[in-house]
């Protein structure tokens, strides 16, 4: 029921894609942490044409209390487009894709935080799109997962997110705007690269069994590539002498 | 709160200790569905519905048909929406008003799953190219939150489309025109199956009851297709699945939907 | 104001209406108690094509707080269409109507329920409208009233709802779809059946006084015959050994 | 809350001793309807417009008339919308936001008389039929609650419409034309009066003040059209009513309202 | 960017304006104190075509309770237009508009306004504009004063308002809805008249530096006017022996 | 609470002090802006867009063209629409939801500098007359929150606008069409410099920090173009100005606008 039946060559017979890339190959990935000034921690990632800043308050006091719980801290997390980040002006109020996707983010962020030890506050994370491409949900949950470690909130593991997905009949990785419109399928996925749990997982298209199995695969292998940048960015922030 | 808590604590482990046995707290193997019925065509004024139960979850469904205008970029194709309510008879916890970030789930869950399997050929829905298409509305509301409500909407979903009888339209001068005495069935390309499994500790089971829901660690619903293909996945809940309980859960998902897939598809003799 | 004028037969020269009744004859009735799981007391009915699932719940914890009432108990009542229910899909979102149909559902019951007893609580009433047609608020009200006996709720008296109205000139009983849209008046009356009293009442339509008062008799025949019915599901439910 | 509360005690004492004694706390008979000022004209900038004040109660009312499209299946009439507002200027219970279910209900009681009674022959209130249509906008702001708001905005509305001089449009090519230098009377057929009435004890009163509002036990409101016929009804409150009441209150409405109908059509003069 | 260009005479040779009014002169203004039963304070004003009501409320009990100030009283505005009061009807919900204009003469207001004598209550001043003309936002804040002034609200000053503004390259007072659809510039202006300060200004238009200096001088003897009309309405209300 | 009013106190009286001295606590002169840095292009999906630091502040605007319908009395011109919003991230005090009533003032005075001071040509904004034209969407993201929003999107959104790069349409059968490959820059009649001023005490400073405009009296925003004519204004804060300070205002933000507007008019070489 989506418009997937165009012309454009999005493999070649050499095995490259529409944009130059292998099909193991991510797009441009580029993360800075500590980018504001108010967050208690915060970090700007640009993945291919996305542009995406984060910040995270907390642990702090919930309002409204009755959200609070006397167990544990919450985690609340809003995955926001500024209305300028698409081709069509996006109005400015949360459509239900956002409402939905600060909810897999937050459930793929949850198992790494450790909230236990903050019962009765929140940590907030507020992720805006300032320009969209395809992926946009992994690229915002890799700024996101910064942020937290850069605001210090304790965690037990980083979380790293990539895209697989099927391009002509192939499993690739990290598939950009036009191979999403033109595609077969797209795969967000999301792992604790230490834990190797899964934490994100959706799909859109149809694979086989095997497919699958291989899509998995190659996006948990995105993660890891993701993960290392996630590392040097935090490094370059909190040990490096050139720190802002 | 306390109380509450230790309650709490004291369901998990016992939830926790039937699945680890092997045999579920009603009485279920681990990967077995709930008693599930279908009933077509409880809704004569839509043009497709159903009624499910699955256990004591409880939906019913409406399609309603009507002419549309096209999204511009798509204007070869019929539109489709899916929706879902649970209003607040269906549990003490249920709240009128906007729907909750998991009802918007939810919804877009159930949609995804019947949209991504291409299971309505939309190409088969325009009246005039660009001009005019069939709309088709599927509105899910819950009676009865006994639990697994992605399951549970997802087949009632289907089986309403599969009942529905669709009028006819051709283009008037202005505007649709309805051809009276006249209906066609819809154009079904798949059968989609929504199979929803939770994870407890190492074990996964089948179609949570609403119990066995607030225990999980972690959910995932795999949409396969009559191909027996996977063609949609949601996963949630607090924690996540190693890449082999991913695999497993993919083998269920087709044979569970293998099994659910005939108790769908009697709704078509409903037209 | 309204469409009213259309050929249709309404009444034919043997005092048969345009679905085969008598004047005085409501639509097939079937009511059914404790059909939900999780509500605290449930009823479903089919009131000609109407088809209507009520539930309740209480006494309970009133949120927000400051509705709560430290003399008495309170009662809320919502009324609610799903989009299917009626030809032309209904937004999701309460109309106006259906806020006001929700009013005149919970001033109809408030004289029945004992809710004195309950200072402090909420007592709640949902009603789903899943197939609409002519009547639905009085079969809602129906459904409503044999859902909180259902519930356990003390109840000073039943409470029958009914509508009468006027077609091709003659008072008769329980409109239907067709005789609303063509005819002249629709009366919606409820009566509590052991004191008599009138509880709800409305009026579409022009009446002479004399039809006015002919129209009011006839609306409280038909609660008579509801009240027949409420207390048999009730009875089936309670104490039968067929009950569920 | 307890002082609250025996203040409302002893208010309801003294209203029912008064109302038994059948002269009320400001002297007027049971069925005897407070102090009616009907100002028509007040917004020059409405095409029609009326400021009542009943007793204490003050409401001024607008209306709008303008092209506006047919509803689908009644291309051959106007449109009519009746609105109303309680600005929390009116009473310090008032309160901004979204309109309360009993402002709702304010509105749609205001309206239901005018439209059930037909005062405005809408079959004349069409540019062409099924393109564009006159549309009638009756905007009731309370500008001071003093009890029953009901018949104060209705007489509002009612003097509102009567007042109307209404513009006139002829179909141009694509749109509607306002005809400069034109108006029309709007096309009146009866003049509907709505009459609210109380029970307090085995006691009806009518035009209820706000202090007598507060302690009703049921209302009644009953309009009637220049016939003498009751067009609407609507019943509110905690309890219910007798039918011999009810038919007794028919008899009261029908007398009030014939007293007051002239009041109102006076409101024609200021065309 | 408005739509400021047509052929209508504006001034005239004699230094007359389109509505007869000299270039100093403001149009009839009209206020009349304690027009309410319901509020503690009132005010109605007509002010040229505007005809506007005020009702002030307090102090009161603040709710939402954490919205109050332990230190002093709040002022609540709300500017609100009735949907008849302009020639295309106005939809009722609180426009971008009027939520501006109601901070705007709440913090014209605020100044005169001793609420520090009332720590955590709440002063409230509803508006509402029954028929709009220019310079509306002026004529609700000339009402609004009144209206605290006659609830007894202890004020420092009152505030007086009053537009200028630029028509056929001339400075004028207090222009109207054709001046303002064609003029040039319309610069709304508050002074408290005894302690002179200015505590509203706006600007829409543009001016030199030196009709800036001259619109504001105009403005404030406007305001001057108003005063004394303001100061009138309230010896009527509560010195007269024809008081209401 | 008291906590809090006596560090507020404290806060007053350094800030006051300071200004007092002359020197402000970051070492600012009482009319020196903070620094500047103005990013054009930064969103190339975008017609235009600009990323502004102001010391602290941080703002990130895009503008969208799009064909647009025309108000229905002003055919012959484009549209114009600005925002502004301070999404959660700019500030622990910012919530997500509608906006506040200081957010919409936000835009409101930011839209009122650019469409008072005639920055665009409305009129070249014209596909066909009273049928279609160009309308431009400017919408300011405030993504860390210094203080004196005023300013930061005002610069923003000017800088965006002098950066597009605006498509070219023609007027279709029905709708306009894109002409590919073609672009035109935008109408520039004006560049417009907002200037916001804060009194304390006696003394007016420009561009006030967070810190600063926490503790303002009142607050003046004027806005100049490029004659360093006067085009927009909006007083506001607690308290007021008397006509002296305000002529002195009006002298500082014609001779701060000078300086910050060749910062702003270096957007145009992102085209």
């Amino acid at each position: 029921m989506g418009g997937r039946d165009t012309d454009m060559v999005l493999l070649d017979a050499n095995g490259i894609r529409c944009d130059g890339r292998r099909i193991d190959e991510p797009r441009r990935i580029m993360i800075k942490a500590g980018v504001l000034h108010n967050a208690n921690g915060s970090a700007y990632i640009e993945f291919g044409d996305n542009k995406i800043v984060a910040g995270v308050f907390g642990p702090r006091d919930v309002h409204p209390k009755h959200q609070s719980n006397a167990e544990t801290g919450i985690l609340r997390v809003r995955y926001h487009m500024q209305p300028y980040s698409v081709t069509e002006r996006k109005r400015p109020a949360p459509s239900r894709r956002e409402i939905e996707i600060s909810k897999v983010i937050k459930e793929a962020l949850l198992p790494a935080v450790m909230l236990e030890r903050f019962p009765r506050t929140a940590v907030d994370v507020f992720v805006e799109i300032l320009q969209a491409d395809g992926g946009s949900r992994c690229a915002a949950l890799d700024a996101a997962a910064v942020a937290l470690a850069d605001a210090g909130i304790p965690m037990r593991d980083m979380v790293s997110a990539c895209a697989a997905g099927k391009v002509a009949d192939t499993i690739v990785l990290d598939i950009n705007n036009e191979e999403d419109q033109a595609g077969q399928a797209d795969m967000p996925v999301a792992i604790m690269p230490n834990s190797g749990k899964v934490t994100l997982l959706q799909l859109d298209g149809v694979l086989t069994r095997d497919e699958y199995r291989r899509c998995i695969e190659t996006g948990i292998a995105g993660c890891k590539i993701v993960y290392d940048i996630q590392k040097r960015a935090l490094a370059e922030r909190h040990f490096s002498g050139a720190g802002q | 709160m306390g109380t509450v808590s230790i309650l709490d604590g004291l369901r998990r482990k016992l939830v926790a200790d039937s699945v680890a046995s092997g045999r579920r707290a009603d009485g279920r193997a681990l990967d077995e569905v709930r008693e599930l019925t279908v009933e077509p065509g409880v809704i004569p004024k839509a043009e497709g519905s159903a009624r499910v139960r699955l256990g004591r979850t409880e939906v019913v469904t409406g399609v309603k048909v009507n002419p549309d205008r096209p999204f511009p970029d798509t204007g070869d194709r019929g539109t489709f929406i899916c929706t879902a309510e649970i209003p607040p008879l269906a549990h003490p916890d249920a709240e009128a008003g906007p729907p909750s970030e998991a009802v918007i789930e939810l919804a877009r869950v159930v949609d995804r799953g019947i949209r991504e399997s291409h299971m309505l050929d939309m190409s088969q829905l325009v009246i005039k190219r660009d001009v005019s298409v069939i709309g088709v509305f599927t509105d899910n509301a819950v009676i009865d939150n006994g639990g697994n409500l992605f399951d549970a909407c997802s087949y009632a979903s289907v089986a309403a489309i599969l009942s529905c009888k669709m009028p006819v339209w051709e283009m008037g001068e202005d505007a649709p025109r309805l051809v009276e005495g006249q209906s066609r069935d819809p154009p079904i390309a798949t059968v989609p199956v929504s199979v929803t499994m939770g994870r407890i500790g190492e074990h996964i089971i089948v179609d949570p009851s609403l119990e066995e829901w607030m225990c999980l660690d972690a959910r995932l619903t795999i949409t396969t297709n009559s191909e027996g293909n996977i063609c949609a996945l949601q996963k949630g809940g607090l924690d996540g699945f190693t890449p082999e309980q991913l695999n497993s859960c993919a083998e269920t998902a087709i044979s569970v939907g293998a099994r659910v897939r005939p108790r769908l598809e009697a709704a078509r003799q409903a037209r």
